[in-house]
């Protein structure tokens, strides 16, 4: 399967009443996302208004919570539409032509729940742990309807949904822009590919996704995937919004939606595809909370891992606690089925970094990528400008009491910064 | 590891009064409910159940909100022994483990965020045993 | 617990229920014992009986104490 | 003004001779000697060697508690801001000296300190309690390893901050420090599976922590000779629980003395356990701490001496770290005390 990927290059964004992209700035009308977002029964159910801002890389900004980060892109060329089974029809995506508004993103930002966290800070020692600090980011703060405190799975939809919708507005303007550049990714049939490189060692991506409940669920084709069993997907299907994100908690290493877009570990391999190894494909596999499931879910990933014949495999992990076990399960049962293993985690080894930094351990797990330890103290300064709300940073993972100080600064561990320690490996931080 | 389970076998160990006013007898599971239990508090119970030969049919630390921030947790383990199994004992080890090192959290929360919490254990609850969440809410007691 | 004071250099005998729990803790001699709630002794035992297991239970820890392991090692009563 | 450090060295570094010369006792010279000219060069008179004592390597493995004091003594006379051992390389004794006196002066006169040896050298074991440099394994390292250690060594001089330990070349000592790598985690999974897959050496981000396992100790000789003690995580304390040892979240342990004690009541005992019945435990106490049969034993001659205490946690309620650090320090005062074997009981 093949996708060209054709990057229209973000340097700023601008609200105008004309929508178009225009010497790498984008132009949008708010009020045009706005009705487009609307459109949807749930969002015009559960969202009493939208409003919108522009934070720009450098600016003294901070954005919390975050809920979703999503890249606006679209479909030119090939079957399906972008985000598939969500909001294009259920059709297989992957090949063709995308376009990629690069350099931007849409944020989304509200309070859902009490304890909502996520930060992002635009520039300040904050910045240097997430990268949306370099991005250009049109931020969407959601206001809920009456009455949503008893219908926060709804209201919870209809706010995932609302940012998928405004990223599609958004991307439709690149539909006709011609790319700044372009880059294919191809991927090739079990047969084709021994046929092409027999030299080269045959290598999957174990993809684990989150899959627990309310605000720590991921959907993949519109499909909740704790109700699915560990299954194949082609790496480019991701790049068209295959996978999306409903998880919120744990903002340092929940995988956002614009992670699944831009998955590093799929970027890697697709950069070292046929030259030191074969990327064969993804095997995507879920993180439940029934144990059963977990036994089950990592029998099926060994399993389909000795099936393709693999050589070795990279596992990612997202989220804190019990997914260590699934990582462990995963790694020990592949490494046994013969197949070499590689795994991308985070840490909690404590504010002092001496506790055990994972849940769950075993020998065989003896080639582990770190994305730091999330409970290292950061002093975030105070921000000329807050887009959402300060109201919850009390609150927040990795808060602690008075973690916001009067002075407008914040204490707090990492793990309150939207993408900080991610397990995709999507960072440089790492920990020793 | 073992068994699928049966919901007959399932002991629902819990400090959240949601998981209660939501499932209760909506299920062939029994609530074993402790108001005045902490999150860790329940972890140990569920612990010495294991030790005591029970099965372990979720994992102690569900969901991605830290120990030291919600004080809600709800466990399910099998209603009768079933045998000590090793790996049941290690995961709920190592969960009490991580639970202890989290720095404690002293912070007053208002009745919304509890609630909140309640809410997350709650899904996380239902996510892993396929019980209708919202089904449960709607008709809450 | 037991493995600090093996570290602090004097031989330690852990007498247990769950031998597997003592395994898994680290313990190099294990005495496996009667149940959860009453380690060494019997309720259902008259006093006299009773405490004759206790006996038995503590002299085959002693012969535990008494006896070089170089693993884990279980004596079963 | 320049930091003020004192050097320690072993005879072979001072020039003094080799294995034939190892015996040497403790001396204190003025200024720097050997090795410690490279690290003053490294310094630039931000810091500076203002003595050095040199050690034979023997002679500290053979005294090693009157070396300590010697050596103690002076450094404390002299006050310096730092404590710089070695580099010992692959010298074994010399490793285990560096390490040694470096935990003394920090422990005992709270200097910060640093030392340098090869991984595998047997010193490197209290590499979690002394910060140390790890070098190569033959002196031939020193134009490595001096510039490395003194650079650390002047910014802990400063009260820097120390990055993680791949940044700064000490041996990883058990406490993760975060820091940004160059490459992306993803290309650095792949990097390192490519090596593993093509079996070249790779190194792992995170070691998984090793199975802690203690050797057992040697058995005891002869029961009747020996004083033997009992501990439990049953919970099981005086009546009324004096000590308020808590059903959970315990956060200390009980020390109890039952000398003269014949056996355990239910009037004199119970147990502060929440895990588990407590009918049983406080009907009779003896079914979790056996003391009625152990004093029956020690009577026969069977044993030497039941000790006249025994400690107690409770099981559940003890957190991981707390339960090994109670024991760690009740082990110590079961050693002072003369104890010869424990009864650990559990419920």
């Amino acid at each position: 399967m093949k996708l060209e990927l054709g990057y229209i290059q973000i340097n700023d964004i601008q609200f105008s009443k004309e929508c178009k992209v225009e010497n790498s700035t984008l132009f949008v009308d708010p009020d045009a996302v706005k009705a487009f977002m609307y459109e949807d029964d749930d969002v015009k159910a559960w969202v009493k208004d939208f409003s919108f801002d522009v934070a720009k890389p450098g600016e003294s900004v901070r954005i919390t919570p975050v809920k979703d980060v999503i890249e606006p892109r679209v479909k030119v060329e090939g079957p399906g539409g972008v985000f598939p089974g969500v909001i294009s029809k259920v059709d297989t995506v992957g090949s063709g032509k995308t376009h990629v508004l690069r350099g931007m993103a849409v944020v989304t930002a509200g309070k859902i729940v009490g304890f909502q966290e996520g930060i992002i800070d635009m520039s300040g020692p904050g910045a240097d742990y997430t990268p949306f600090s370099k991005l250009n980011n049109f931020v969407v703060v959601a206001e809920p309807a009456e009455g949503y405190q008893d219908h926060k799975h709804e209201y919870e939809h209809a706010v995932r949904i609302a940012g998928l919708r405004a990223a599609t507005f958004i991307g439709e303007i690149g539909r006709n822009v011609t790319p700044d550049e372009t880059q294919e990714f191809e991927t090739l049939g079990i047969k084709e590919g021994i046929e092409k490189y027999p030299d080269l060692p045959r290598v999957a991506y174990v993809h684990m996704l989150q899959t627990q409940g309310l605000l720590h669920d991921t959907y993949v084709y519109g499909v909740d995937a704790k109700r699915t069993l560990t299954t194949i997907l082609n790496p480019t299907e991701t790049m068209d919004g295959a996978i999306i994100s409903g998880n919120c908690v744990s903002a340092c290493d929940k995988n956002t939606t614009y992670h699944h877009l831009n998955n590093p570990v799929v970027k890697a391999l697709f950069a070292a595809h046929g030259k030191t190894l074969n990327y064969v494909c993804n095997i995507i596999t879920n993180e439940n909370v029934y144990l059963a499931d977990k036994q089950r879910s990592s029998d099926w990933s060994a399993k389909l891992c000795r099936l393709l014949d693999l050589d070795g495999a990279i596992v990612s992990q997202e989220g804190f606690g019990n997914p260590d076990t699934d990582l462990i399960m995963n790694t020990k049962k592949i490494e046994l089925q013969g197949v070499k293993t590689t795994i991308i985690t985070d840490e909690y080894a404590g504010q002092d970094g001496k506790s055990q930094s994972l849940a769950d351990a075993d020998p065989l797990a003896d080639a582990v990528v770190t994305g730091g330890n999330a409970n290292e103290v950061i002093i975030l300064p105070k921000m000329d400008k807050v887009i959402g709300t300060l109201d919850y940073v009390d609150v927040i993972a990795g808060g602690h009491a008075g973690s916001l100080r009067p002075d407008g600064t914040i204490e707090a561990e990492l793990q309150v910064i939207t993408g900080a320690t991610n397990e995709m490996g999507f960072n440089c931080l790492s920990a020793r | 590891m073992s068994t699928i389970g049966n919901p007959r076998d399932f002991l629902i160990l819990t400090n959240n009064p949601l998981v209660v006013s939501c499932m209760e007898g909506r299920g062939l599971y029994t609530i074993e409910f402790h108001p005045e239990k902490s999150y860790r508090e329940i972890l140990v119970m569920a612990r010495d159940k294991v030790y005591g030969g029970h099965t372990l049919y979720t994992h102690p630390l569900s969901g991605s909100v830290k120990p030291n921030e919600t004080p809600y947790k709800s466990v399910i383990v099998s209603m009768v022994p079933h045998g000590f199994d090793q790996q049941f004992a290690e995961i709920m080890s190592n969960a009490i483990g991580v639970c202890d090192k989290f720095v404690p959290c002293t912070r007053q929360y208002t009745q919304q965020v509890l609630e909140d919490f309640q809410l997350i254990d709650y899904t996380l609850l239902c996510g892993a045993i396929g019980f209708d969440a919202v089904a449960g809410l709607s008709n809450k007691k | 617990m037991v493995k600090e004071i093996e570290r602090a250099g004097i031989p330690v005998v852990h007498m247990c229920t769950v031998t597997p729990i003592s395994m898994t803790v680290g313990a190099n001699r294990i005495v496996p014992t009667i149940a959860i709630p009453h380690p060494l002794g019997n309720p259902a035992l008259s006093p006299e009986e009773e405490k004759a297991l206790r006996r038995k239970l503590v002299e085959r820890a002693l012969e535990a104490l008494t006896t070089e392991v170089e693993d884990q090692t279980i004596f079963e009563v | 003004m320049s930091y003020k450090v004192v050097h320690y060295i072993n005879q072979f570094f001072a020039n003094i001779g080799g294995e034939e010369m190892a015996h040497v006792a403790p001396e204190l010279r003025d200024g720097i000697v050997g090795p410690g000219l490279a690290f003053n060069q490294a310094w630039k008179g931000e810091a500076e060697i203002v003595k050095t004592v040199v050690c034979g390597d023997s002679y500290f493995a053979e005294h090693e508690a009157d070396a300590k004091a010697q050596i103690l003594d002076w450094v404390k006379a002299e006050k310096p801001d730092f404590f710089l051992a070695g580099p010992a390389f692959n010298a074994g004794r010399y490793g285990y000296a560096c390490a040694t006196i470096c935990a003394a002066v920090q422990d005992e006169l709270g200097i910060p300190v640093l030392t340098g040896m090869y991984e595998e050298n047997p010193g490197a074991d209290l590499k979690n309690k002394v910060l140390m440099v790890a070098t190569a394994n033959s002196a031939a390292g020193m134009r490595k390893a001096a510039p490395a250690m003194a650079k650390l060594a002047l910014k802990l001089m400063k009260g820097e901050k120390i990055g993680a330990s791949c940044e700064e070349g000490y041996m990883p000592n058990g406490i993760r420090k975060n820091f940004f790598e160059k490459k992306v985690g993803a290309e650095r999974a792949v990097d390192m599976l490519v090596a593993k897959l093509n079996g070249k050496p790779f190194t792992t981000e995170y070691p998984m922590p090793s199975f802690d396992r203690v050797a057992p100790n040697p058995a005891v000789k002869d029961l009747s000779k020996a004083t033997i003690a009992l501990c439990t995580s049953g919970g099981i304390v005086p009546k009324g629980n004096p000590d308020h040892i808590e059903s959970s979240s315990a956060s200390h342990y009980g020390e109890y003395c039952i000398a003269g004690v014949e056996k355990l009541t239910s009037e004199g005992y119970e147990t502060a356990h929440g895990g588990y019945d407590p009918v049983y435990a406080n009907e009779n106490p003896n079914r979790v701490l056996p003391v009625d049969v152990l004093r029956d034993m020690e009577r026969e001659g069977k044993i030497g001496k039941l000790h006249d205490y025994f400690y107690t946690t409770v099981g559940n309620g003890t957190s991981v770290a707390n339960a090994k650090s109670f024991a760690a320090e009740y082990a110590q005062k079961l050693l002072q005390a003369g104890v010869h074997a424990v009864i650990m009981t559990s419920t």
